[in-house]
């Protein structure tokens, strides 16, 4: 039975992680990069050890400098997060090669979900409704995929068989646009994940994308926690998930949830995981993928079950059954989740970097923030620019969405442009308001806030007036005046500034 | 003092007329504005009202965020403003330098030099974060002088390419 | 049907209670006074008027400029939060004439509470058991309560009929230290509330404090959200809450809820309550008072009831009926709340202020911080010493409090000093995990952790070492880099420090 | 740079190395200390294990705020201190004054000049945030110049009186 836990991440779900660690009585230990000195998993950790350069290959993706920690510093199983090693076969067997628990899936089910076409054979030969589209095994040549595209029917979309994050994907309407497409999402897949192959899958259109949270132990015991609906999303990122769906219904959650359960148990999966499905117009729903780790979104799961979803994982890896049945899961009341990232919604959502100067959390009655920043922390571009998650828990939708708009408020991020002026159009907006969205709502049917209120643009004339009549006033009186404000800390303080 | 303060095409005359008012296009308004815990955050009553904003200067303008929003405002001394008007109107051309609003890898720069954009056309496009970033011309005009190429990283503010 | 409520309060519940006011639509007013500038309510609130000079008496106590400012702003209800003028009858009272709705119960029912004899009488007569003592309403003189004493039995206790805080109260062993006992309690009720009346009441010893939290609207429904257990306390203060109490099983909660709707009946109880109970070691369990506000440690019950209790206190004042019925309410896992005061455990929990240099919420699954303060904030010594309230959720009592610990770890104050290592000490106690502890556990078998761990003091040596090593190796160097750090924000940050 | 800490009468040899190493008690460490965000706060890394603290100076100590604990270190250079401690002993005696930890109100001052007084007696009483908080005496002596009477207001860091 493990005692120290490495955790293989940063940010947020380092954070995170070590919360769960701390809360069971395990030693947590954290790894860095250059970049990362100051972070907050840094900061609340027992131990925390150098990885290397702030470009993630040359830290966080580094699995033998990691193994090399975890010697050293005698941790006996690692936390992957989400993103970085948390979906690579071989890390999760180079773990249990040195002896380490793997707090995640076995080797062979990340493998077997990893490839995207393989998923979609073994999900669909264990009775799991996929999309139509290429069916068999096999990587197939241009010519062949041209030859079923018109079976499969228009429009369609090519996918990279190694895949995620709308990489190496295409949009095709008509064959005759065809050829280019492919050749352009090859090209894609190539440069992206150093494998050209894609297949085809019929888009499904006005689909919604809900998934549902998997919990599997090593003895055979498999469980679903519900849905999340995480349709709001921009160019393949989520930006919003909220628990239960607004279109959901007992007799749809049952149906999907057994058949979650069925993907899951087709793969021998162990531990936490998400199966994602496309679900239509007419609520026919497809698999699409499975994330064989702790998703980003889980905290909604978590909100409406009261279930700590990673201190389950620990517990699975400790090899443990599973405290609840199926019966057992009840959902509570509504939760949301904003993801606040650091970029301009303004400007195209170009990514902000920077030093966030100032910060106030929303917090009281039914808000989590789950974050890995803090004022002075600096915001730097080598990784994802999801800066924290804003959750929210209300006793139905409508006053999980109004709580929300009082959460956005309040939340303060100075330093650093962010993507809340973007969650506080979308939470005012009618359509998220009734709960009618799908996958391309953000993209096609969209706009965030543009025109100013008048009142508000005299307010800013007048503060910008102030601000700068102030300046004006304070230059001729600051020389002489430096002198005073010496007292010990700020002087070091300000020491510390100057050197950094 | 009075200055004249433009935000998105807008003049606002404003009157700092003593400590606690100011006139505002003819109106008296009581305002009370302090930096909250030394912060260049600011808490503003303005007849009664409530605001925060984070202010700070940058380049020739002031930037205001205020309740989730960008302002960028231009305060000027209403006697300057007017000696500058008779002077004659600012240009609206020269130079324009596209500097990297990040650092980052710079993908493609889809433009030559001396070939003719339209405000909103693509200039470079800059991965940061994990994203791919399109950074578009502002303005009409002829793309002069390309500093960066394909592959190269850039530091936050370089300058990447200028449009005359 | 109001629409702008003015909050006649300061700190974390006029902070609570704007919240409850943004998420429910209505517009929100505060006040505040000089010393509080700067203070989160007046950040976070639609308008923000000034009261006063510092000193509650000529800001927070003013009625009639409160009363002043509603009008001035178009404020049609007023919340008045706890302290200050919640319990004062005589401003609801105002609040009605002058056609605002004061977000409270009535003046009358107020007024019955307020005065403890007469509250002890008026519940009694309405068959809820009460402390046996002095049982006629009416001031006794010295000479009739030493005459009853012996009847009640000793030890027993003087306590003040204005009562509260614990102000006026004396413990008495005998009847010979009697009289002199009964001057000071006699004293100190006049000085504190300007009435020197008390009466007496049998001390029972090895006692829990549990209070059941009332719901009552205008239409003669009255529900109770079960119990919190409040005995961890420090003279008369409390420290610690928690719900369910760890004594309490089904039958238990019946009955004393049953007792509790009756006492609130019995002086016409209209918006949110609290019944205070003695129950002893035979749980006998008596009426000790009723506090006719909403009560700091609500969020405890709101995290296991899913209740928000300050909206419900907005819809009742709305005139709406419950929307709860007495078997709708389910209580769901263990929520424990600290008091985090800014005093110093280690000298006698001295009172600290000062700026708040750095802080560090906790944040992530299950816990919540009320708080009214931020970095850069002053504390300043005219109010209460209570800068916010950490409350955790646990599926079980023991993960409540696992989860309390890691919060406890996580939150920085750097500025003040807090009884934070209080709080920790007593989560590592035996007897607080085993939940046996009474009123007087703190006082006399609770000791703070005082002894140092060997491996720390050294890590503080090497702190202190350091930080006094680079000021030296700084201090040469300090004066011809000064000129370096003026861009332009830190600068002015830094005249705004030097001015204040 | 060798120095002598003193924490609660424990003392530790502590040298500076270099930039990354420290000896304590001749134990060689590995130390990476950091300001979180340009605060007094700092993190500390000291082989592989994190730690946090609030750390400055306050008269001739340095507060170091560690794990909720407040520790107090008094530190000296090695030469200092052994030239200081060939030059006999400090006095432990002297006079102290005794200063109010915050602004309040003064409710009563149960001793009287000249009275003698037991480490740990109650001096003053000073009522603030509405608590009445007792002053006590860090050590045996004799009472010196009251500069308070009840009911006065006094600032934080105000003389109260003095004990010799």
């Amino acid at each position: 039975m493990f005692k120290k836990v490495l955790i293989a991440n940063r940010g947020e779900i380092a954070v995170r992680v070590i919360r769960a660690c701390r809360e069971v009585g395990l030693e947590t230990v954290a790894v860095f990069s250059e970049a990362d000195r100051q972070a907050l998993h840094v900061r609340l950790a027992d131990e925390a050890y150098l990885l290397g350069p702030a470009p993630s290959r040359e830290s966080y993706l580094r699995m033998d400098k990691i193994l090399e920690i975890a010697r050293k510093s005698g941790a006996d199983a690692i936390h992957p997060g989400y993103g970085f090693l948390a979906e690579r076969e071989e890390f999760a067997a180079a773990c249990a090669e040195q002896g380490i628990t793997f707090i995640g899936p076995k080797p062979s089910s990340i493998a077997a979900m990893g490839d995207k076409m393989t998923a979609r054979e073994t999900v669909r030969k264990a009775g799991v409704p996929v999309v139509p589209g290429t069916e068999d095994v096999g990587n197939l040549s241009d010519e062949e995929l041209l030859a079923v595209a018109p079976k499969i029917g228009f429009p369609l979309l090519i996918k990279a068989t190694a895949g995620g994050g709308g990489k190496g994907m295409r949009e095709v309407r008509t064959l005759e646009e065809m050829p280019g497409l492919l050749r352009a999402a090859r090209r894609e897949a190539e440069a992206a994940f150093g494998d050209g192959n894609v297949y085809l899958e019929k888009l499904v259109t006005g689909a919604r994308h809900i998934e549902f949270q998997i919990l599997a132990d090593a003895h055979g015991n498999v469980i679903h926690l519900g849905e999340r609906d995480c349709s709001i999303q921009r160019r393949h990122q989520k930006l919003v998930e909220e628990a239960p769906s607004p279109i959901m219904d007992e007799e749809l959650r049952r149906k999907m949830g057994e058949v979650a359960v069925k993907a899951a148990q087709a793969v021998d999966y162990i531990n936490a995981g998400t199966i994602e499905f496309l679900v239509d117009k007419d609520r026919n729903f497809y698999f699409l993928e499975m994330n064989t780790r702790l998703q980003v979104e889980h905290p909604v799961t978590e909100m409406v079950t009261g279930i700590d979803i990673v201190k389950e994982q620990i517990r699975i890896a400790r090899g443990r059954p599973l405290q609840y049945k199926q019966e057992d899961i009840r959902f509570n009341g509504a939760a949301i989740e904003c993801r606040i990232n650091a970029e301009d919604p303004y400007s195209n959502f170009m990514p902000s970097t920077g030093r966030i100067a100032h910060s106030l959390l929303p917090t009281g009655p039914g808000v989590r923030v789950d974050t890995g920043v803090y004022p002075g922390f600096e915001i730097t571009p080598y990784y994802d620019p999801m800066i924290s998650k804003l959750i929210v828990w209300g006793e139905t939708r409508a006053q999980a969405i109004l709580r929300m708009r009082r959460a956005l408020e309040e939340y303060r991020i100075v330093g650093v442009r962010t993507n809340i002026p973007f969650h506080q159009t979308l939470m005012d907006s009618h359509r998220f308001m009734g709960g009618q969205y799908d996958t391309r709502f953000v993209e096609e049917r969209f706009a965030i806030q543009e025109e100013r209120d008048p009142a508000l643009l005299e307010i800013a004339a007048a503060l910008a007036t102030l601000a700068a009549h102030r300046q004006t006033e304070r230059a001729a009186q600051f020389v002489q005046r430096n002198e005073r404000d010496t007292s010990n800390w700020k002087w070091v303080g300000r020491w510390e500034r100057m050197h950094r | 003092m009075k200055y004249i303060t433009t935000i998105e095409d807008k003049e606002y005359r404003v009157e700092i007329v003593d400590e606690k008012h100011i006139r505002i296009n003819d109106q008296l308004l009581e305002v009370d504005l302090v930096a909250v815990g030394g912060q260049p955050v600011y808490s503003l009553l303005i007849s009664g009202k409530s605001y925060e904003a984070y202010i700070y200067p940058e380049e020739k303008e002031w930037q205001v965020l205020l309740r989730g929003q960008q302002y960028k405002a231009v305060v000027e001394d209403e006697r300057e403003k007017r000696l500058k008007t008779a002077g004659g109107a600012r240009a609206e051309s020269g130079e324009f330098h596209l500097k990297a609003p990040m650092p980052g890898l710079v993908v493609s720069v889809p433009v030559e030099e001396g070939q003719s954009v339209k405000k909103g056309q693509v200039l470079v496009i800059l991965e940061s974060m994990k994203m791919q970033n399109e950074l578009k011309s502002p303005r009409d005009g002829t793309v002069h002088r390309i500093r960066v190429r394909a592959g190269e990283s850039v530091e936050q503010r370089q300058t990447l390419l200028s449009v005359t």
